[in-house]
């Protein structure tokens, strides 16, 4: 069998979980919330999209004003639910996301019930062969962004002042507000980035895969999975992991006896990168601070 | 008569570290370890109940390795220890709190209440959540004495108590050797405590012992003064 | 920018007056006591076939403006199952318990056939189901569906390609859930085997399943003369963006089941699709007959402008209409469930011009009329009739055929 | 002694819940209104959720571990279920029992690697093995009757239902079979509270040092609460599978795992009074909605954002204020010092 | 001038008061020394003032308007720098950029110039520049800390526990560079364990007991009473 279609597609699936891996991972450095619900403000943005293309609107139009809703969704909710969850331990802000993930879903259910819908964006149409392989625009602009992104991010961090601030408040949120940082203002940056990284990647992902909500939603699974193998911290591991995860899915589905397994493939991979990230953290207790 | 033996500890943490090479000798009674903040006082008791990994260096108490023993199988191996921050079980009962140190080091459960009366605390079906902060020190002390320990590690009981309460922990701690023959690590700020209560003293300072021998003699010597105390010998509190 | 109006069908005649006249067609509010009627309809947890039970309300509503039956007017409500058989059970088990609900019409469940039909037996409760999907829909006691289900649905498309000379090697791809993917499979097996046709394929995919490059690779490398598939519309169009991705279409005749015949269908997969069949198990959406205008007509009157104009919104209707063609000529006050069940049970012979075969109910422990389809294809973005009715062979059919001939359930 | 133990609060608490529980689960079909048909349906399975529920809150609000996949679990006991009686036709108390033992299997195994590290990566996990458990259900399916490992018949053969216990043949008995069922099983849990895994899951649940440091092997600890939970769960499974005698896949999807968190933490995680609301919830909730015509997706709106709240700002839940308002009745006391938190 | 003002302070922690309405005034350009005993509530009051424990009553000025109650970066947007004591810092940061975060208040021109000036003033950790901060000694990471406070300007310097694990050279250097800044005009709050060493920089000094002011004093007369300062201790020790 000729598996090049596969790798292709699956860098192509892995390089979206890896950009909106990066999406999660600079909201949870610099606000401490592992966002559960990345997955469904991305659902969401796509599903705008698609609607304001039936309504007749130019798609460019169209796609730009989906990402901004993704940017605004996430950042009403660091809005309205931030102070309170700065308060709280990492748990209990993941834990506040995957309610706003069900209200999103709901509300995706409730408006765009299920009906045969998709998203075609015109870069999609031009592809050409590669070695067997089928590839198109859309698919080259998904690798091409993830990479720009992490490398965008990374430079961001490192001379931006918004970049700076938001690593200082990853470092050590209370330092940071003390040498004068404005804590509430990156805060709500994050948000809004990723967000609009959410955005992005919702768009790209319902073109290649399905527009449908729970679907889109769930896909935080594998890009939770990305996070994870970047270590919650490292941003080239996370586009590293992404990948890994695209294209393991994607090749696993080549066989057909394992191919309904497929979806399992990023909770084996993170179940692996925990175990092993366990081993080297043997039973060093911290003391609580209260 | 225990005699325990910490032989050249080294902790480390990433850079840190917080002990190097630090080797101290406790024979029974009630012992001070002392320093200033960040000293590795801290350090040495996680060492002993198993929160820290030395990374070199050896504990024997009365000839049983004490590092070959997991952490959660030191308090029945005869350990107990109390924090800095307290950790009594604020949805349980003091009683309970007892009770659970009891059943985990394999203690009689009857022993539980010879426990609570040793430190005296009236009605003990309170949750830990309605204690005072000074009642909620005297579960962690009666969770240190339930059973038969063989060393109690007890860090900062003291913080934060009025000098009344001071005084009647101290004599609780004072006790311990004789009512349990348990040996008791002390570690205090409060110098009047510490005095009263130790027979003899280590100190440390940037994880390094820098003195250790009685008592008064080592919180006399201007080497600690100075390191710890923060004294020079032109102003003398 | 011009604004297309869903509510009527291109290609459609336009409706005429008498088209709204349902049931009596007295042009009078039905105002006597009201006669319970519900139904159980899968309409969210991913798949909505509300379409159905939509109708038949459209339809009720329409009878009520028309002197309902004989005076008194149809109360009609449906529980949604969310896609989840034991919310099935339940919402049977609540209706059947209701000994005000006379019949359920119009149901359209994608699941648990099987543990409503225990219920219904329980209460002599019967049901004319607008759309079956699983298997236990076509074989249960008190449930008779008006449409054809799965199973039938993809035979029609492989004979009809049988028929065409394209279907020297053929495709299958379902949905494997239960009762429904797999069944139709089976049938597609056997008939394949029976016919001498080269089946090269027969796939069934999780309904969760987002990656279709692996079925579309596989049926590029297996290159059949023909293909169906017999999944729900919003899968379908997904495997079709797939193919369309990779180029896949080649000289494949690409199809589907009926549940992708929808007047929107062509447009939402695009021009790539040109030529793309469908069954249609009732009459086209477009077609200019008795029936089928009444649909449409009620259908603009009654429903939302954007319910969908497909099979199952025509099923519904039609279930609708036979229950309240076979309640006019009873005694009006004496409606209960039982005399209901009798005179359901009795239905035979019942013509429509949206059917191909009369329809029947009859006492037995498998219901499954509606064997003979329609095909259609797409030209220009919408659906035109490619073939007329046709019988769908099915081997594990003798049954039903039988008795449809000893006790002449075709005749009235 | 006997005096003292009956003293306590918690102790009178839970016997006022048991004959509470009782005297509902026994009396409830005789009310009008209630007996028969959808509204005792419903409640029948609201009854059963409310055990996956308590698992959920007892992890959570036990030991802050944090189960995504709780339905999943359901899911494997109730196919165990379906599996174990197709084969061997024993009587269902049995079957309930080895299904329950392997669901606690299968939760110990999911909560293996992931609870040596912090509960976030528990969270995560779980979600992960929600999403992976639905997709395997969905490829084997339920067992129905037929061969094989999978047990499932299809392509032309019907599925086989399982009929319900002797005891809970019509709806109205079934209901008191699974009420009863579910007062005992919860009196189990709050008795195992009130004893020393409960006392030991309380101190792992404050500290984990200080837990340690008392001698607790906190990892060990967890995994028995995983058992006892998943255990619980399972029996929910087994009594679903008995409700309707056949499952499907799409009943144990990912986001049903999601939203049976977010009604227990609504609920409340500190009582069991939590879990019932909570199961109440969690399947009462869209019933009604859809009953009063309400579109069943709003209900994913109506609790996540419930979720937002609780986790922001009411800690202990519905269950909680009720409590609150019930000591505020009997007795006005001081308020005890709120808990300090991490 | 007055460049930092408290009157009244009630702070409490934990919801228990443990600092009951104390007055203190920092005048620029010189060095106030607060010291007192372990748990006496200076740094309860540093914190108080910082704005990170926001559970206070009573007033709080900086150059006649109110921070009181104000947020972390507020309050240093009003121009009050604060160390806090334990040799806080982004640990998983550069030296540098660790001063570049606090530089960044200042105009986008002076940023570069702040931070290297800083590096020149603690010539022990320029070395380190581009080290994680947390792989600094306790005492490289204090003078790190001392350095990110003042690297934007600052008017008010609050300092608690400065030669918390500093070498004797190092505080001896830092004496003459603190009354450095406080010549250019910086009012200073020094906490500071060395009495010695307070007495040496400090104009005047205030002793805080168990949250109370037991007494307020010019440092000189201090110096030549050091029985006076003991004595103000001790009252915390009975
Ligand atoms: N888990 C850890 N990771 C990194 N560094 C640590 C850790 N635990 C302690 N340290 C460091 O080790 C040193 C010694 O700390 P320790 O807690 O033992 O001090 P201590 O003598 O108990 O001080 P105190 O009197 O303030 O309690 C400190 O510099 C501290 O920052
Ligand atoms: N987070 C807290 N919650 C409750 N009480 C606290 C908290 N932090 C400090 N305290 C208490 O506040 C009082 C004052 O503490 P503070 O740290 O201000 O003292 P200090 O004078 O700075 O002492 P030190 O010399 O130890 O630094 C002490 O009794 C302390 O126990
Ligand atoms: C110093 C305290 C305010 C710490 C507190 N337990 C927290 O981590 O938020
Ligand atoms: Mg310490
Ligand atoms: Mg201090």
């Amino acid at each position: 069998m000729n598996l090049l279609p596969f790798v292709v597609a699956g860098l192509v699936i892995g390089s979206v979980y890896a950009l909106s891996g990066v999406g999660v991972l600079v909201l949870y450095r610099t606000t401490g919330v592992l966002n559960f619900a990345h997955g469904a403000v991305g659902g969401m943005a796509a599903l705008l999209v698609w609607q304001m293309v039936e309504l007749r609107m130019q798609p460019p139009v169209a796609i730009a004003l989906g990402v901004a809703a993704g940017a605004a969704i996430a950042l009403l909710f660091g809005l309205v639910a931030g102070p309170f969850l700065a308060r709280v331990d990492q748990l209990r802000k993941a834990i506040a996301t995957l309610g706003l993930a069900l209200a999103l879903l709901g509300l995706m259910l409730f408006v765009w019930n299920d009906k045969a819908r998709t998203i075609r964006l015109e870069s999609s149409r031009i592809s050409f062969d590669v070695a067997g392989a089928r590839v198109n625009v859309t698919q080259l602009v998904c690798l091409g962004l993830a990479l720009l992104v992490v490398v965008g991010t990374l430079l961001a961090l490192r001379y931006t002042s918004t970049g700076t601030s938001m690593r200082a408040l990853a470092s050590d949120r209370e330092l940071a507000a003390v040498v004068g940082t404005n804590v509430r203002l990156v805060e709500n940056t994050a948000w809004a980035i990723s967000g609009a990284v959410a955005g992005v990647s919702g768009i790209l992902l319902a073109d290649q895969t399905r527009l449908e909500p729970a679907f889109l939603t769930f896909l935080i699974i594998p890009e939770l999975a990305a996070v994870v193998i970047g270590r919650f911290v490292s941003l080239w591991l996370t586009l590293v992991g992404g990948l890994a995860v695209g294209v393991g899915q994607s090749l696993v589905s080549a066989w057909p006896t394992v191919s309904a397994f497929s979806t399992a493939v990023p909770f084996v991979v993170a179940t692996i990168v925990i175990l092993v990230a366990a081993r080297r953290r043997v039973v060093t207790v911290r003391v609580v601070r209260t | 008569m225990s005699r325990l033996t910490l032989s050249g500890i080294t902790v480390r943490y990433g850079g840190v570290t917080p002990l190097d090479d630090v080797s101290l000798a406790f024979e029974s009674g009630v012992c001070g370890v002392i320093g200033p903040n960040g000293a590795g006082k801290t350090t040495t008791f996680n060492v002993l109940s198993g929160f820290a990994l030395p990374v070199a260096g050896s504990v024997d108490l009365d000839g049983d390795d004490l590092l070959a023993v997991p952490a959660h199988r030191r308090a029945r191996w005869g350990l107990r220890r109390s924090f800095q921050q307290e950790q009594v079980v604020r949805t349980l009962t003091a009683r309970e709190n007892v009770l659970l140190a009891a059943e985990h080091s394999g203690s009689p459960a009857a022993d539980v209440d010879r426990a609570l009366d040793y430190v005296g605390l009236d009605r003990p079906h309170r949750l830990g959540a309605e204690l005072t902060m000074f009642e909620r020190r005297l579960v962690d002390i009666a969770s240190c004495v339930v059973g038969a320990p063989r060393l109690v590690l007890l860090d900062e009981p003291a913080a934060g108590l009025d000098p009344a309460e001071s005084e009647q922990l101290l004599g609780l701690i004072t006790r311990i050797p004789e009512e349990v023959g348990a040996l008791v690590l002390l570690v205090d700020h409060d110098m009047d405590l510490v005095r009263a209560a130790c027979g003899t003293v280590a100190v440390l300072d940037f994880g390094r012992r820098i003195a250790a021998g009685p008592t008064l003699q080592v919180l006399g010597s201007p080497e600690v003064r100075k390191a710890y105390l923060g004294i020079d010998e032109e102003v003398t509190a | 920018v011009p604004e297309s109006d869903p509510g009527t069908i291109q290609g459609a005649p336009s409706a005429a007056a008498d088209d709204l006249k349902c049931g009596l067609g007295t042009g009078e509010q039905a105002a006597g006591e009201p006669i319970k009627v519900a139904a159980v309809a899968t309409a969210s947890g991913g798949v909505d076939f509300s379409s159905s039970p939509n109708s038949a309300k459209a339809y009720f509503d329409c009878v009520n403006d028309n002197g309902g039956i004989n005076g008194r007017p149809i109360e009609y409500e449906f529980g949604d199952d969310a896609l989840d058989p034991t919310k099935t059970a339940q919402l049977a088990a609540g209706y059947a318990s209701d000994e005000s609900v006379v019949a359920l019409v119009g149901d359209a469940t994608f699941v648990g056939c099987d543990v409503a039909n225990v219920e219904y037996k329980k209460a002599g409760l019967y049901s004319i189901t607008g759309v079956g999907v699983p298997q236990a829909c076509f074989e249960s006691s008190n449930i008779a569906p008006v449409n054809a289900g799965p199973r039938t649905s993809a035979l029609a498309v492989l004979q009809y390609f049988e028929r065409q000379g394209q279907a020297d090697t053929f495709f299958a791809v379902g949905l494997n859930t239960r009762g429904n993917g797999d069944w139709a499979a089976d049938g597609i097996e056997k008939y394949t085997a029976e016919a001498g046709i080269d089946l090269v394929g027969n796939v069934l995919s999780d309904p969760a399943e987002s990656n279709y490059l692996p079925l579309v690779s596989q049926i590029k490398q297996a290159g059949p003369t023909s293909l169906v598939i017999v999944d729900p519309a919003p899968i379908t169009a997904s495997i079709l963006a797939a193919a369309e991705q990779q180029d896949a279409k080649g000289d494949i005749q690409w199809a589907c089941t009926a549940s992708c015949y929808d007047a929107q269908f062509g447009e939402q997969i695009g021009d790539y699709w040109e030529g793309f069949v469908s069954n249609s198990e009732l009459a086209l959406v477009t077609a200019d007959s008795k029936d089928a205008n009444q649909w449409r007509a009620v259908m603009d009157e009654y429903a939302d402008a954007d319910a969908p104009r497909d099979t199952f919104s025509q099923a519904g209707f039609l279930a609708a209409k036979i229950f309240v063609d076979t309640l006019l000529p009873l005694d009006a006050d004496t409606l209960d469930r039982e005399t209901v069940s009798e005179a359901v049970l009795g239905v035979k012979g019942y013509e429509s011009d949206l059917l191909c075969a009369p329809w029947y109910y009859g006492e037995a422990d498998e219901h499954h009329a509606n064997h003979a389809t329609r095909t259609a294809g797409i030209e220009a973005g919408a659906y035109v009739e490619l073939e007329g009715c046709q019988d769908v062979t099915d081997p594990d059919m003798a049954g039903i055929l039988e008795r449809e001939q000893s006790e002449g359930l075709l005749n009235k | 002694m006997s005096q003292v133990f009956l003293a306590r609060a918690d102790v009178r608490g839970a016997l006022v819940g048991l004959v509470l529980g009782l005297a509902l689960a026994l009396g409830l079909p005789a009310l009008p209104g209630v007996g028969a048909g959808l509204s005792l349906r419903t409640l029948t399975v609201c009854a059963i959720y409310a055990l996956a529920a308590a698992g959920v809150g007892v992890l959570y609000g036990r030991l802050g571990l944090v189960s995504i996949m709780q339905i999943g679990l359901v899911a494997v006991g109730g196919w165990v279920t379906l599996r174990i009686y197709h084969a061997t036709h024993l009587p269902f108390e049995v079957v309930m029992v080895l299904a329950a033992l392997v669901t606690a299997v299968v939760g110990v195994l999911v909560g293996l690697p992931a609870l040596r590290l912090s509960g976030l990566s528990l969270a995560i996990v779980t979600l992960m093995v929600a999403g992976a458990l639905e997709v395997l259900v969905t490829y084997a399916g339920f067992p129905n009757g037929g061969d094989g490992f999978l047990g499932r018949a299809s392509g032309g053969t019907l599925a086989a239902i399982m009929p319900r216990p002797a005891l809970g043949q019509s709806d109205d008995d079934f209901f008191r079979y699974v009420g009863v069922a579910v007062v005992v099983v919860l009196a189990l849990l709050r008795w195992l509270l009130m004893v020393r895994p409960g006392r030991t899951w309380a101190a792992i649940r404050q500290g984990e040092a200080g837990a340690v440091s008392l001698g607790v092997n906190t990892v060990a600890h967890r995994l028995f609460a995983l058992a006892v939970t998943s255990a619980v769960t399972g029996v929910a499974g087994a009594l679903l599978a008995a409700s309707s005698g056949i499952l499907d896949p799409a009943s144990f999807k990912a986001q049903q795992s999601v939203l049976l968190f977010a009604t227990v933490l609504i609920g409340g995680v500190f009582s069991l009074l939590g879990a019932v609301i909570g199961g109440l919830l969690f399947y009462g909730l869209p019933q009604l909605l859809s009953t009063v015509g309400v579109d069943g997706n709003l209900v994913f709106v109506v609790l996540g954002l419930g979720l937002v709240q609780a986790i922001t700002t009411t800690q202990a839940g519905i269950a909680g204020q009720l409590g609150g308002l019930w000591r505020r009745l009997r007795q006005p006391r001081p308020r005890r010092p709120r808990e300090v938190t991490a | 001038m007055t460049a930092l003002e408290i009157r009244d302070l009630h702070i409490r922690r934990g919801g228990i008061e443990v600092v009951h309405g104390i007055d203190l005034t920092v005048t620029a350009g010189e060095i106030t020394a607060l010291l007192g005993a372990n748990g006496a509530g200076k740094s309860s009051t540093v914190l108080a003032v910082a704005g990170i424990v926001r559970d206070t009553s009573g007033s709080i000025t900086a150059d006649g308007s109110g921070i009181r109650g104000l947020a972390p970066n507020k309050v240093r947007r009003a121009g009050i720098a604060t160390m806090q004591e334990g040799h806080r810092v982004f640990s998983d940061i550069s030296v540098a950029d660790n001063l570049a975060i606090a530089a960044l208040l200042l105009p986008r021109a002076e940023r570069a110039e702040a931070v290297e000036s800083m590096l020149d003033l603690f010539p022990e950790i320029h070395g380190f520049a581009d080290r994680p901060a947390g792989s600094l000694s306790g005492g490289q990471q204090q003078m790190l800390a001392l350095a990110t406070a003042l690297a934007a300007r600052p008017r008010v310097l609050v300092i608690d526990e400065m030669s918390l694990g500093l070498a004797p050279l190092v505080v001896a250097r830092l004496v003459p560079a603190l009354r450095a800044v406080a010549e250019q005009g910086v009012g200073v709050l020094l906490i500071e364990q060395f009495t010695s060493v307070a007495l040496e920089l400090a104009t005047s000094v205030t002793v805080l007991a168990q949250g109370l002011v037991t007494l307020r004093a010019p440092a000189k007369e201090l110096r030549d009473h050091p029985e006076r300062l003991a004595a103000a201790y001790r009252l915390t020790e009975q």
